[in-house]
């Protein structure tokens, strides 16, 4: 019997061709427009049909009675480094917040059986199903009487509603491939329950946890809508501001600038993640 | 600038003499809304709401942000020459005025009056201080009561008074002061259009557009440019030919069968245009949603014009880069170029309503206006005639340039703003009619909206 | 002699109530927040939709009229079916690009980490911004038209295809794909490595091609995740905002649009016209998305799974 | 020294019993194992004692003091499972030190007591390692090290070499029960590994259903397992049915067979009875004369090692004999075997 040769032996866990095209293909369909913001946010004049702009934003900085592009970015009149400072704060104290409230509720829910659990998941996963602007328009009126509408503790408060589902889910995952087997130990050994909680517990799960704050912090920051409504223009933060520079459908140099800034906190943990997966030795 | 600071300092020597036996320190400490009572009626000087200020310390200022050129000059003059009177401005930049109206309202629906709002100040015009108004939401009648109000012409007897008067044919009542005036301009791309080709009439356009399909477009309605453009063109096809005069109605005056006769020619033209519009050759004609991405239409010549408030919006688009190097101002349509005012109101729960009168005060001045015309290229709102001689010409060294007119040009095609309860029924007939393309008559169309809005 | 074992002293009863006791303790903060600040916001949609809002001097509680008026106009179902378009469309193109991606990101390749970052880069960034970029790439005036231009396709830029502001909206979709892809290949990236190897190498020994093995083998592994992620993303899909207003073709607008055009508007009975909006486009992703989980359900039922 | 006493200890997990009324006397320093298949309720019972599971009903006593609302952290028990559950972010040493520290010991005596208990579970070197760093064996000498140092009253062990290799295995037997007999406490150990069981245990308490079968020790659960199920579960019998008679005869698949002691079921009434592997001998050469010998033919000879076992055709049945493999024969070849009567017990149907 003679077998039926193929064409060339591969490794299966090879990339293949195709593979590799796709790959190629989409990191440019990710990657490839930043160019064009770069450029943009460095123009003066960019008119159509020119590949690269006419007037460069440094030829006309001299020139202008006002600062132009990164000059306005970077001036305070640009509320970048107020809106900045907003959203880094607000994506932390709301990242803490929600640690908080789902830290021990993810617990309960990954390793306790309770009547009414079910409903609780399904409550929990609501949030995800309502339109931001629904929940955003609603909670505006009793924020307002709360005296909360523009205030930090409001935004903060309302930023709690869509991060919530994603960060119970992340950290019920993380309690749930964890056991309670280390517990047991611990408590057997005679540990309290604050000692298993830091001293076993916190240290096992600390990956997962962070992840979840990562992500947290990530939602939080990336939020527009529910920004703008509780925030009522006095909490600006970059998505409110580059908002406000983009809903006219165009874009200048001063809004490519913004875009770009709005794009770094994202970069920055895009390489800090990926370290800080790579350094932590319980990640493998 | 020597001038202005002493004539407010005579202003301050003279009240602080008339009222003196009114204590200041008393008023700071006052309940909520004795200072409102007491300035209302006349029985406060601007030293007791300069006193008052101070103790305020600070102004919310809301206004709409997307202007880098106003964002600066708030910033980098209004800010630091409030600080020298003692008052802390700060500058709340909003993306749409409704949002803060929303917020005085639902304030006080939910009990917080008099001082105890968020907004002392709010930037505003047409439905938006219509909408205050109709909920009892503004302070009072404060704007002739400013030592800077002088600045302004007040009589009704003077027809030049209406925009001092009436925004968007609604009775200002003092409750808001004139912040700036602005015209309709339209800008020319010289690149491709010369200037006997240059249109002046809506005629002249269509004819040019006929030779150069889908060179021109307007901002969509129910965007204030777009109603505008609307309104421009109905004045020019009023049938009476009596161009803005029936608009200055309110709807229930004028009724709907004549709004829909009136109408119907300008509208009959609108359509005609339509398919010589941006993308009207390949059958699907683009309207802009905002003045930014139609200047992106421009500087990228997708078309020939553009068309926006603004008075000085060809020479800050040509310093900003927005604007193709070659972009001129034109005079269209001649005899229509609507002009209106904006302006300042103070909301009821005003927190600081003493700081804000100091606030709108320093808006109002002459120095203020025109660096703010220097700086923003932002028209004045202060009716130059008014002025003396130097302050005549400060205003005029500060203006910027206009490009291929002038501006006693821009003056001599003035026209009025449309009544607003008209806006609301005409913007609903555009979408109707254009939008939706309903085929019905007009006078079905205006009287269906008209239904439909007042219900 | 022994020491006598003391009993637990904070709290009395038995051990077994104590610890349910606190485990609801634990529970309590997240239902709290969840059931009053989520609750409320949708019971307060809720009533304004049916016309309750004292706070602007309108009280009609409960009428139906604003849902009547919104049902009965050929406008709100144009809006929901332009709503569900860019959903569905965009999470099956985003689905149909992050299944091999997410494949091929797991096989082994040099440099596989750049680039799966560099993948994963949207995911870290606002909508806005690449609300930006499709400015910046797709417009008519935009780079895709000037080298158009450039190779000499066009000569105007009206010329170009239309891809921002049309109803086709594939401006809107690129973005939401461009924003989507990394989040779903991460999530079924997650999926692959847990199932591991083993049945792919099974497969293989028993002699099954590459698309067998994708179609046979792979999906069906790997389809929980394919459902959760593809749920989220829909879900978003439906009530996003920003790029449906920036990008797309106006009216009819996507509900979110125009419950926003609502809200904007001076009138404020339009307000709740908008809470009606908001409240039908909930009912409608909600009916839709309980009917994909149940599809999914039963799948997996005739699979053994559930 | 602590005794342990369990009295009509019950666990309902959603509806069904894991543990159904289990009475149990533990003697103060006594080696008792839980001997049971998986799903018995063994595991669930250990953990009541340790105090992570709530019984639904019944007490839990340490030497006449009622434990069952007492904590776990207040039970001075000590825990070794079959995964250990060290903590994987401490070292070898912080883990061990970990129970100590917990009660606020000096680190000095820390110190020393963890270097002792190191010494002797043969981890000194190992002290700075991490978990991940160690093997199979040396991960449970430090989850025992990590017990005792505590000096727990009561020591439970949950199926602790279930994941050590068989050589291991052997070993640490030897070192646990070297470790009872050193410390001498009561200690307790779960496992469904009868040859473990019977390695280790002062007595065996068999769990089948969350019930205890037979407690008894080693031997006599070994020789005189109550029931058939208990039977089969230590270790490998030939169980075949039978129907005594009143004169201490039993008839068989075999034929009539003798047995050595008197039967207990009452005569007539069909009954099962067990012979062990070991028990039958074989002896092809020897004559028929002696009790029970028969005539068998091998079908079957497999090989183990130090034994030879062979699955013979005697008259209308099979039985399986073990043998040492000093003597192998082959299949087909017809022996003649003697099943010793005292070997063959009858088993308690009603049990």
């Amino acid at each position: 019997m003679k077998l039926k040769g193929h064409t060339q032996p591969r490794d299966f866990k090879a990339i293949n061709p195709w593979q590799r095209l796709l790959v190629l293909a989409m990191v440019t369909f990710t990657i490839a427009p930043f160019a064009p913001l770069v450029i943009q946010s460095l123009a003066f004049r960019w008119a159509w049909p020119n590949i690269l702009p006419t007037v460069w934003w440094h030829e006309q900085r001299g020139l202008s009675p006002l600062p132009l592009a990164w000059d306005y970015v970077f001036s305070s009149s640009s509320r970048v480094a107020e809106a900045t400072a907003n959203t880094l704060g607000i994506g932390i104290a709301v990242t803490l917040l929600c640690l908080v409230v789902c830290l021990p509720a993810a617990r309960v829910l990954a390793q306790s059986n309770f009547r009414g659990k079910s409903q609780l998941e399904f409550l929990i996963v609501l949030p995800l199903l309502l339109p931001e602007a629904a929940i955003g328009i609603a909670l505006l009126m009793i924020f307002i009487g709360l005296g909360l509408a523009g205030t930090y503790v409001g935004v903060i408060i309302v930023h709690l509603i869509p991060t919530i589902p994603y960060m119970v889910r992340m950290l019920t995952a993380v309690y749930q491939g964890h056991g309670t087997e280390a517990e047991d130990h611990a408590r057997v050994l005679g540990a309290s329950r604050s000692q298993v909680f830091f001293q076993v517990t916190l240290p096992m799960i600390l990956p997962g946890v962070i992840a979840g704050c990562l992500f947290t912090f990530l939602v939080s920051t990336n939020l527009f809508l529910l920004t703008f409504f509780i925030g009522q223009g006095e909490i600006i933060t970059l998505p409110t501001l580059l908002f406000a520079k983009i809903s006219g459908g165009a874009l200048n140099a001063t809004g490519a600038g913004i875009a770009l800034i709005a794009s770094l906190p994202g970069i920055i943990l895009l390489f800090f993640t990926d370290r800080f997966i790579r350094s932590y030795p319980l990640a493998t | 600038m020597r001038k202005a600071s002493l004539r407010s300092s005579q202003m301050l020597l003279a009240s602080a003499l008339v009222f003196a036996n009114m204590s200041s320190a008393l008023l700071a400490e006052s309940a909520p809304g004795v200072f409102r009572s007491e300035f209302l009626k006349g029985n406060l000087g601007w030293a007791d709401v300069t006193a008052k200020a101070r103790t305020e310390g600070n102004v919310n200022f809301y206004y709409w942000g997307g202007s880098d050129l106003i964002n600066l000059w708030v910033d980098q003059v209004a800010v630091p020459e409030l600080a020298a009177e003692g008052i802390k401005l700060n500058p709340v930049r909003i993306t749409a005025t409704k949002d803060t109206v929303d917020v005085v309202i639902a304030q006080l629906a939910a009990g917080r009056g008099e001082e105890q709002g968020s907004v002392d100040l709010v930037w505003v015009n047409g439905e938006n201080f219509f909408s205050l108004q109709q909920q009892n939401a503004l302070w009072g009648a404060f704007a002739n009561r400013l030592p800077n109000s002088v600045n302004f012409e007040w009589d009704e007897a003077d027809a030049r008074s209406l925009l001092n008067l009436r925004d968007f044919g609604v009775a200002t009542e003092f409750q808001e002061m004139p912040f700036s005036g602005e015209q309709y301009v339209c800008s020319v791309n010289r690149a491709y259009v010369s200037t006997d080709q240059t249109p002046a009439t809506f005629a002249e356009l269509k004819t040019y557009l006929e030779a150069n399909p889908g060179k021109f477009t307007y901002v969509k309605p129910p965007h204030y440019l777009g109603n505008t453009f609307v309104q421009s063109v109905l004045y020019a096809h009023n049938p009476d030919g009596t161009g803005a005069e029936p608009y200055q109605k309110t709807f229930e005056d004028l009724g709907s069968a004549e709004l829909a006769r009136l109408i119907e020619p300008g509208f009959d033209y609108l359509k005609s245009i339509e398919p010589l519009l941006l993308g009207g050759p390949s059958g699907q004609t683009r309207y802009p949603e905002s003045s930014g991405e139609l200047d992106n239409m421009f500087l990228n010549s997708q078309v020939h014009f553009n068309c926006k408030f603004g008075v000085f919006a060809n020479h800050t688009g040509l310093i900003t880069g927005a604007y193709p190097e070659q972009a001129e101002e034109m005079i269209f349509p001649r005899g229509n170029m609507i002009k209106n005012k904006n302006y300042l109101a103070i909301p009821l729960n005003s927190p600081n309503p003493a700081a804000a009168l100091v606030a709108i005060n320093y808006f109002s001045s002459v120095d203020s206006q025109a660096s703010r015309l220097k700086t923003a290229g932002m028209p004045v709102g202060l009716d130059v005639w008014r002025l003396n001689q130097s302050d005549k010409d400060l205003i005029e060294a500060s203006a910027p340039p206009h490009y291929g007119i002038t501006q006693q040009e821009l003056d001599d095609n003035t026209a009025p703003d449309t009544n607003a309860s008209l806006v609301d029924v005409i913007e609903a007939t555009w979408l109707a009619v254009i939008e939706r393309k309903e085929d019905k008559p007009i006078a079905d169309i205006v009287a269906q909206v008209s239904g439909e809005l007042n219900n | 002699m022994p020491k006598p074992y003391k009993a637990h002293t904070a709290i009395t009863g038995p051990l077994a109530r104590r610890q349910t006791l606190r485990d609801l303790a634990q529970v309590l903060p997240l239902f709290v927040v969840l059931f009053f600040l989520f609750g409320g916001a949708v019971v307060l949609a809720v009533l304004q939709s049916f016309g309750y809002a004292p706070w602007f001097g309108i009280n009609e509680f409960p009428s139906t009229h604003y849902y009547e008026r919104l049902w009965l106009s050929a406008d709100f179902w144009l809006s929901l079916g332009y709503t569900l378009y860019y959903a569905i469309a965009a999470t099956l193109i985003g689905l149909v690009i992050s299944i091999p991606l997410s494949i091929a990101l797991c096989a082994r390749f040099k440099a596989s980490r750049i680039f799966s970052a560099l993948i994963r880069l949207p995911l870290m960034v606002p909508y806005s911004v690449g609300i930006a970029l499709a400015l910046v790439m797709l417009g008519n005036g935009g780079l895709l038209s000037r080298f158009s231009a450039f190779i000499g396709w066009i000569d105007d830029p009206a010329q170009f295809p239309l891809i921002l502001r049309t109803h086709w909206g594939w401006g809107i979709i690129a973005v939401y794909v461009w924003k989507q892809v990394p989040f779903m290949t991460l999530a079924l990236a997650a999926v692959l490595v847990r199932k591991g190897d083993d049945t792919h190498e099974a497969a293989l020994v028993l002699g099954a091609t590459s698309s067998q093995i994708f179609w046979r083998v792979t999906l069906p592994q790997i389809m929980p995740g394919i459902v959760s992620a593809s749920l989220i993303c829909f879900a978003f899909n439906i009530g996003a905002f920003e790029a449906p207003f920036i990008l797309g073709g106006g009216y009819p607008d996507t509900l979110p649009v125009l419950a926003w055009r609502y809200f904007q508007d001076a009138n404020y009975a339009f307000q709740l016209q908008g809470m009606a909006v908001v409240v039908s486009l909930a009912l409608v992703s909600g009916l839709i998305l309980s009917l994909y989980l149940l599809a999914y359900r039963r799948y997996e039922r005739a699979r053994g799974r559930v | 020294m602590t005794q342990v006493q369990l009295k009509n200890l019950s666990k309902v997990f959603s509806g069904a019993p894991a543990v159904d009324a289990i009475d149990l006397d533990v003697v103060s320093g006594e080696f008792l194992v839980l001997l049971g298949p998986s799903g018995c309720g063994k595991t669930t019972t250990l953990r009541m004692v340790c105090g992570l599971e709530q019984p639904t009903s019944g007490s839990i006593w340490f030497n006449e003091a009622d434990v069952t609302q007492v904590c776990v952290q207040n039970r001075r028990v000590g825990l070794v499972s079959q995964r250990f559950g060290l903590f994987p972010h401490m070292t070898v040493e912080q883990n061990v030190a970990f129970g100590l520290s917990v009660r606020g010991l000096p680190a000095e005596l820390q110190k020393k007591q963890v270097n002792e208990m190191l010494d002797i579970v043969h981890l000194s070197e190992f002290a700075n390692r991490f978990p991940s760093q160690l093997s199979g064996g040396q991960c449970q000498r430090v989850a025992i090290a990590r017990t005792l140092v505590t000096k727990p009253d009561v020591l439970l062990l949950d199926e602790p070499m279930a994941s050590l290799d068989t050589l291991l295995r052997a070993q640490m037997r030897q070192f646990i029960r070297d470790l009872h007999d050193e410390y001498g406490m009561t200690t307790l150990l779960v496992t469904h590994d009868q040859v473990e069981a019977m390695d280790l245990a002062d007595r065996i308490a068999v769990i089948f259903d969350g019930r205890i079968a037979q407690l008894a020790t080693p031997e006599e659960i070994y020789q005189n397992p109550v029931n058939e199920r208990t039977a089969r579960f230590m270790g490998h019998s030939n169980i075949f049915e039978c129907t005594p008679s009143s004169d201490g005869h039993i008839e068989s698949p075999f034929g009539r067979l003798t047995l050595g002691t008197p039967a207990r079921p009452r005569a007539n009434q069909p009954t099962k009875a067990m012979l062990r592997f070991e028990s039958i001998q074989i002896d092809s050469h020897k004559s028929d004369t002696q009790h029970n010998v028969l005539k068998g033919t091998i079908k079957r000879a497999e090989f183990l090692g130090a034994m030879m076992r062979y699955t013979l055709q005697v008259a209308q049945g099979t039985l399986t004999v073990e043998e040492a493999s000093t003597n192998i024969r082959k299949t087909g070849e017809v022996v003649s075997i003697s099943l010793p009567p005292e070997q063959i017990w009858l088993l308690d149907a009603s049990a």
